[in-house]
């Protein structure tokens, strides 16, 4: 904790101080209540790829939005109006990439998203300057679909919270899972008790589960599946599995087969660096969010080398688009609507010593772009 | 004989098997100041509670001026006169002394629902007020915060609420209760004047006013009344005596 | 000039001061801040006419906030689409204009209000707040799973909906507008607490079964007040989403309703300018506490105490002494 | 839908039931008892879950665990009625709302401060973990069948304290008349500080017991509380047996509320919006029955008439 404090502010005074500071660069994500753990995650890993690059000639402007879309709202407007960003990223939750993108691109600053990829925004409502680093919302869910299917599943129990993401989780599921449907359940945001569910998803017969519940509610959801005795397989995207989450579940999630475009034990020699360098910075293994808020940067960076979004924003632009940087996933390009185009792996959840972590067990969907792309007319 | 402004026949209320009004009837002449006394316990607070309408009665009906109301709320009653006094003093403490007078006046116009006009500019509310703070000796004191009234000021505030609304019949709990000896004579004096107003149902327990104010006199003991009729009478009726006065006097 | 007064005009000359000079200076985003500052004011002064003069302890402001909200959104979405709502009915267009749909806003509002009103005055004291509570969660989780206007992604409007003769987007315009309206509502507050109608609420507060015994109908006095409460705090809803270009269900949250109830306790109850200085204070504090620490609620929580425990009468109490013909 | 199915979900809402007439009971005695209306009582509660974990953390005991949360949370209570809380007895509600609330503030941000953004964890003891079989074939998690008799262990001796005790009857004296007890010699600030401490022990114990099923973390309160709420408006505030029934109907009607709504709905409309339609009204309905409630008595069904 203090050393990573010191090496943030390290950083800060490093990169802040530079009288030479040249690209600005406003970061709004998660630093507080729940889900703080994503944006840290991020904001960590981005800020890794910067110390690394060693410019210091990029001022960093980081702030909170408290995960809530109108204080994401008014930082925006601040960084913009008054801090006079170039670029913009760290946005952990669609509903805030909602509020805040749309703005930020019509007043002509880049946006590239380490995370949130809602499908409006990867169709009618793409951008030219609106990249996403991450992937479409439904990448993981669609790989998880596929990897059902060659599991040998025909018959799946369903299950998400109520709201946008998750109807579109399970949209996303099915579009490659070819099976029955043994049930599907829609349970309230926020919910902490699936009791009711899991008797549910017993007396249903289902030959395996697939969930989306992010942040705590898959927590409680994977320990009280645990607990009640139910051995159906589950499979989840990679978020109710990274690194902060799992050591919070514990031995439940064990053998739990997740879809992730990211994996630290991913054999590429930009992982491997870049696991073991963030792991002596920080103490901790990294997770998928730190890898993206990593790769974000590096892709920034590889951009900038080429142009300044000031000057050339057009050059900027095509240097983004060219994505030439070493990826922590591997192969990394971009699609027509400036979404990723990569393989979705498999994971499995393994004890490593005191600590739980994810090993890779193969490839649900290969150079994988995503649903919207044809309703974006860019 | 004149026709009773206030007319209550037969009413009758249960608390479960406690019988607290039992087949009251009674009656307010034009003019007269009729008093129930009785003991602590007897029924008094549920006959007014039932009188002014925050109670239903089980059985029996209550006329005013000749028109059933047992089945009216509250507000209905006093919009046709009927105007009452709170044992303890209800007046809004934050407001001026006007103020308290001129929600009365308020109540007697029947025009609330005025959002924009300064109420404090209406003159017919105004005039109203004034007139009855002037009546009850508290003009001078319209615009102190109630809260800075004496005890006594108070109570007298309360009646020129009452006064406001123009009654047909005043039905007052207690008007005496706190008040020392000095206080105690003007508010005699005072209602003794306002019988010409409207007559006034008197629920009182300080027997020297009650003998010296009314004309006429009940006696309600365990939600019965046992005893009716002019003061010479009640004070030497036996049953009173017996049941009453006996004990409490 | 009495010291409230004094007080009162200070704020006034700070609210047209600060957004001038930030005009004129280039600070743009200092704008927006007292932008924020008075639509919550005006938020504010909607629940202080329910809670100063009715005594209303509503802790479910945040519905008619949120349907403000809404009604902004979901006007401005369809028209940014161009096509009607209820294509098979009824088929009414959406529209970009500001004062159709503060009047929607006000209208649905008010009519929330009502409703809501109607039920909860059947409760007094901690029943009236749970139940106020109650109907605020109800809104919020119907609006998380409302997936036709995004649910809980919300919506998200890309241009500032016009007004008339102004130029909305630029920051002061749209200022000036919302304070305008800011001013048009104290001073029907100010009406309203002199008007024979507060006479009564004001007495209903107090001595609700006086009001009875003198033949009015206090019940009603409340509705009434609740209702125009509501409209207001949902023209402030409308005018926050077009500030935001953005409605989602966290407008409906249970935290928004005790932050509007928290401008009109750190300002001062009953107080005409109370909920603006509480409304303008918290906006201050987020902005500056925010700045030094991560975790600036801590701070905000203990000022919040502070102001309960040793300084009842808020800050306008604190600066100009006990209220006059108010506690 | 089998009934056995419906059997398991009627222990499900039980469950669910007990765990929060532990919250609720708390709630309802400091106001019965105070006249206090306590937002941050979901504080404590996260606080007992918090500590519940940091105990299971650094010794292994479960047991010696939910003993610290208990001790935590009437010691956090104590201190706060002692520092704050005390102060506010007098004042009204709006006050004690805003008090409330700011403590909310400080002990959500605090606690995020000393233990981090990260959720935490706090395991089932081994003994409860796993499923047990129940009479009729019925599999069902030992752990949560610990916790309704844990809950209702918890209601009969809170009963018992109330009913028997000397300390019951003062409390009991409380609820009717403050002159009255104080005038009977007991020291009235002692016995509102034993009270709130109690109201947070429980709350502290409700905490523990469900922080090991579910994830430990910053905010984990505020839900909870908002259904507290729910229970007492529903049973009527200051009544501990309106707390218990409350909770009873609260818990059963979330839990089948969630499972019957989607499936009465898809008698008439097709299954996918027929779920989620029926999710949505599910999560409304516990507050669609208070409002009822509330119309039909308002003042709770075992509410004092005032």
């Amino acid at each position: 904790m203090t050393m990573k404090a010191t090496l943030l502010l390290a950083s800060m005074i490093a990169l802040g101080s530079a009288a030479s500071a040249e690209t600005r660069i406003g970061m709004i994500t998660t630093l507080s209540g729940g889900g703080a753990s994503l944006g840290i995650d991020v904001r960590d890993g981005f800020l890794l790829a910067l110390e690394q690059s060693g410019r210091d000639d990029i001022e960093m402007i980081i702030e909170d939005d408290e995960r809530a879309p109108d204080v994401a709202v008014q930082l925006a407007d601040r960084m913009i109006q008054a801090e006079d960003v170039d670029i913009m990223t760290g946005i952990i939750w669609s509903n805030l990439a909602m509020a805040v993108v749309p703005s930020v691109t019509a007043q002509d600053v880049f946006y590239l998203s380490p995370n949130a990829g809602p499908s409006q925004l990867a169709g009618r409502g793409c951008h030219p300057n609106y990249f996403n680093v991450a992937w479409q919302n439904d990448n993981l869910h669609e790989a998880a679909g596929a990897y059902a299917n060659t599991a040998g599943y025909t018959n799946s129990f369903i299950l998400a919270p109520n709201y946008p993401a998750g109807q579109d989780a399970l949209s996303g599921y099915q579009r490659f899972y070819e099976g029955e449907l043994a049930g599907e359940l829609y349970t309230q945001l926020g919910q902490t008790d699936y009791a009711a569910e899991i008797a549910q998803i017993r007396a249903s017969g289902a030959d395996s589960v697939f969930f989306f519940l992010p942040g705590g509610m898959g927590i409680s959801f994977l320990r009280q599946y645990a607990d009640s005795g139910l051995d159906i397989p589950v499979i989840g995207p990679a978020f109710s599995f990274d690194q902060g989450i799992l050591q919070a579940v514990g031995a439940d999630a064990l053998g739990v087969v997740n879809t992730s475009q990211w994996s630290p034990d991913l054999e590429n020699e930009a992982n491997v660096a870049f696991v073991s360098a963030f792991e002596e910075a920080y103490g901790r293994i990294p997770s998928l969010y730190a890898s993206q808020g990593f790769d974000t940067a590096n892709l920034i960076l590889s951009a900038l080398e080429v142009a300044d979004p000031n000057d050339d924003p057009d050059a900027f632009r095509e240097a983004l688009r060219a994505a030439d940087f070493a990826s922590t996933r591997g192969e990394f390009t971009f699609g027509p609507n400036h979404h990723p185009i990569q393989d979705i792996y498999v994971r499995e959840v393994v004890q490593d010593g005191e600590i739980f972590t994810n090993r890779l067990i193969g490839v649900a969907l290969e150079d994988r772009g995503d649903a919207y792309a044809d309703d974006c007319s860019m | 004989m004149t026709e009773p402004v206030l007319d209550i026949r037969g009413l009758t209320k249960h608390f479960g098997a406690l019988v607290v009004s039992d087949e009251i009837d009674l009656s307010l002449r034009p003019g007269e100041i009729h008093a129930v006394i009785g003991p602590n316990g007897a029924g008094k607070s549920t006959l007014i509670a039932q009188i002014c309408g925050t109670l239903a009665p089980d059985a029996g009906v209550i006329r005013l001026n000749g028109q059933d109301v047992t089945r009216l709320p509250t507000r209905a009653r006093a919009r046709m006169g009927l105007a009452r006094t709170f044992q303890i003093s209800a007046l809004a403490m934050e407001d001026t002394v006007l103020q308290n007078a001129m929600l009365g006046a308020l109540g007697a116009a029947g025009n609330p629902w005025r959002l924009f006009s300064r109420a404090i500019s209406d003159k017919a509310l105004r005039a109203s007020a004034e007139a009855a703070l002037d009546r009850v000796g508290l003009l001078d004191k319209a615009a102190m915060r109630t809260s800075d009234l004496s005890h006594g000021e108070r109570r007298q505030l309360e009646v020129a609420v009452a006064l406001t609304l123009k009654p047909a019949a005043f039905v007052m709990d207690e008007p005496m209760a706190g008040l020392g000896a000095e206080g105690g004579q003007r508010m005699t004096a005072l209602l003794d004047q306002l019988r010409h107003e409207a007559p006034i149902l008197l629920v009182e327990h300080d027997m020297d006013a009650v003998f010296a104010l009314a004309d006429r006199i009940s006696v309600l003991v365990y939600g019965r009344i046992i005893a009716s009729g002019p003061p010479d009478a009640i004070r030497t009726d036996a049953a009173v005596r017996d049941a009453y006065l006996g004990e409490d006097a | 000039m009495t010291r409230e007064g004094y007080v009162n005009s200070a704020l006034v000359a700070a609210l047209i001061g600060v957004p001038l000079w930030a005009h004129v200076a280039g600070e743009p985003f200092t704008i927006t801040l007292a932008t924020r500052a008075v639509i919550f004011a005006l938020a504010a002064v909607g629940l202080n006419l329910a809670l100063g003069l009715g005594g209303l302890v509503s802790l479910g402001h945040a519905v008619f906030f949120g349907i403000g909200g809404y009604a902004m959104g979901i006007l401005a979405y369809h028209a940014q689409i161009y096509s009607p709502m209820f294509p098979d009915t009824l088929a009414i267009e959406g529209t970009k204009s500001m004062p159709v749909i503060w009047l929607v806003a006000i209208l649905c509002s008010a009519l929330a209000a009502f409703v809501i009103g109607l039920l909860s005055l059947r409760t007094t004291g901690v029943y009236f707040i749970m139940i106020t509570l109650a109907f605020g969660q109800m809104f919020y989780y119907f609006t998380i799973s409302w997936s036709a206007y995004g649910g809980e992604d919300g919506l998200s409007i890309y241009i500032r909906n016009s007004f008339p003769g102004l130029n909305t987007l630029v920051p002061i315009q749209f200022y000036a507008l919302c304070f305008a309206l800011l001013g048009g509502a104290l001073w029907l507050s100010a009406r309203i607490a002199r008007s024979p109608f507060g006479l009564m609420l004001n007495a209903s507060r107090q001595v609700p079964h006086r009001v009875e015994t003198v033949g009015l109908n206090g019940q009603r006095a409340k509705l009434l007040a609740f209702v125009i409460s509501g409209a207001i705090t949902g023209l402030a809803g409308a005018l926050f989403a077009d500030l935001n270009r953005f409605v989602s269900p966290t407008m409906f949250s249970w935290h928004m309703s005790g932050e509007i109830m928290i401008f009109v306790i750190l300002g001062g109850v009953a107080r005409l300018f109370g909920p603006v200085a509480g409304a303008v204070l918290f906006v201050a504090m987020e902005h500056v506490l925010g700045d030094l620490s991560d975790y600036w609620h801590i701070y905000l929580g203990a000022v919040l105490l502070g102001i309960v425990l040793f300084a009842r009468g808020g800050v306008i109490g604190l600066l100009a002494g006990q209220a006059k013909g108010h506690d | 839908m089998s009934a056995i199915l419906i059997v398991e979900q009627v222990l499900n809402g039980l469950q669910f039931g007990v765990m929060l007439f532990l919250m609720a009971a708390g709630l309802t005695l400091i106001f019965g008892v105070m006249g206090l209306i306590n937002l941050a009582h979901g504080s404590l509660y996260m606080i007992g879950a918090f500590i519940a974990a940091t105990v299971a953390g650094l010794t292994g005991s479960f047991l010696l665990a939910v003993v610290a949360a208990m001790a935590a949370g009437a010691m956090a209570g104590a201190l706060i009625e002692m520092t704050v809380i005390r102060r506010l007895y007098h004042t009204d509600h709006l006050d004690q709302v805003l008090a409330t609330f700011a403590l909310i503030l400080i002990f959500s941000e605090g606690t995020r401060a000393l233990f981090g953004s990260f959720p935490l964890y706090l395991d089932t003891p081994a003994l409860l973990s796993g499923p047990v079989t129940l009479p009729g074939g019925i599999e069902y998690p030992r752990y949560r069948l610990a916790l309704i008799a844990a809950g209702l262990a918890v209601a009969l001796g809170l009963w018992l304290l109330i009913a028997k005790t000397r300390i019951g009857i003062q409390i009991r004296a409380g609820e009717n008349d403050r002159e009255m007890i104080a005038a009977l010699g007991v020291d009235i600030r002692t016995l509102y500080t034993f009270v709130f401490a109690l109201g947070a022990a429980l709350a502290g114990l409700a905490g523990a017991l469900v922080g090991a099923i579910q994830s430990v973390q910053v905010g984990m309160g505020e839900p909870v509380l908002i259904l507290a709420f729910v229970v007492i408006v529903i049973g009527g505030i200051g009544s501990i047996k309106g707390a218990f029934v409350g909770a009873l109907i609260v818990g059963l009607t979330d839990t089948l509320g969630g499972v019957f709504l989607p499936e009465l709905f898809k008698l008439f409309m097709e299954p996918a919006s027929a779920t989620q339609i029926g999710a949505s009204l599910s999560s409304m309905a516990i507050y669609l029955l208070m409002a009822a409630v509330l119309i039909w008595r308002p003042t709770g069904l075992f509410g004092v008439r005032t």
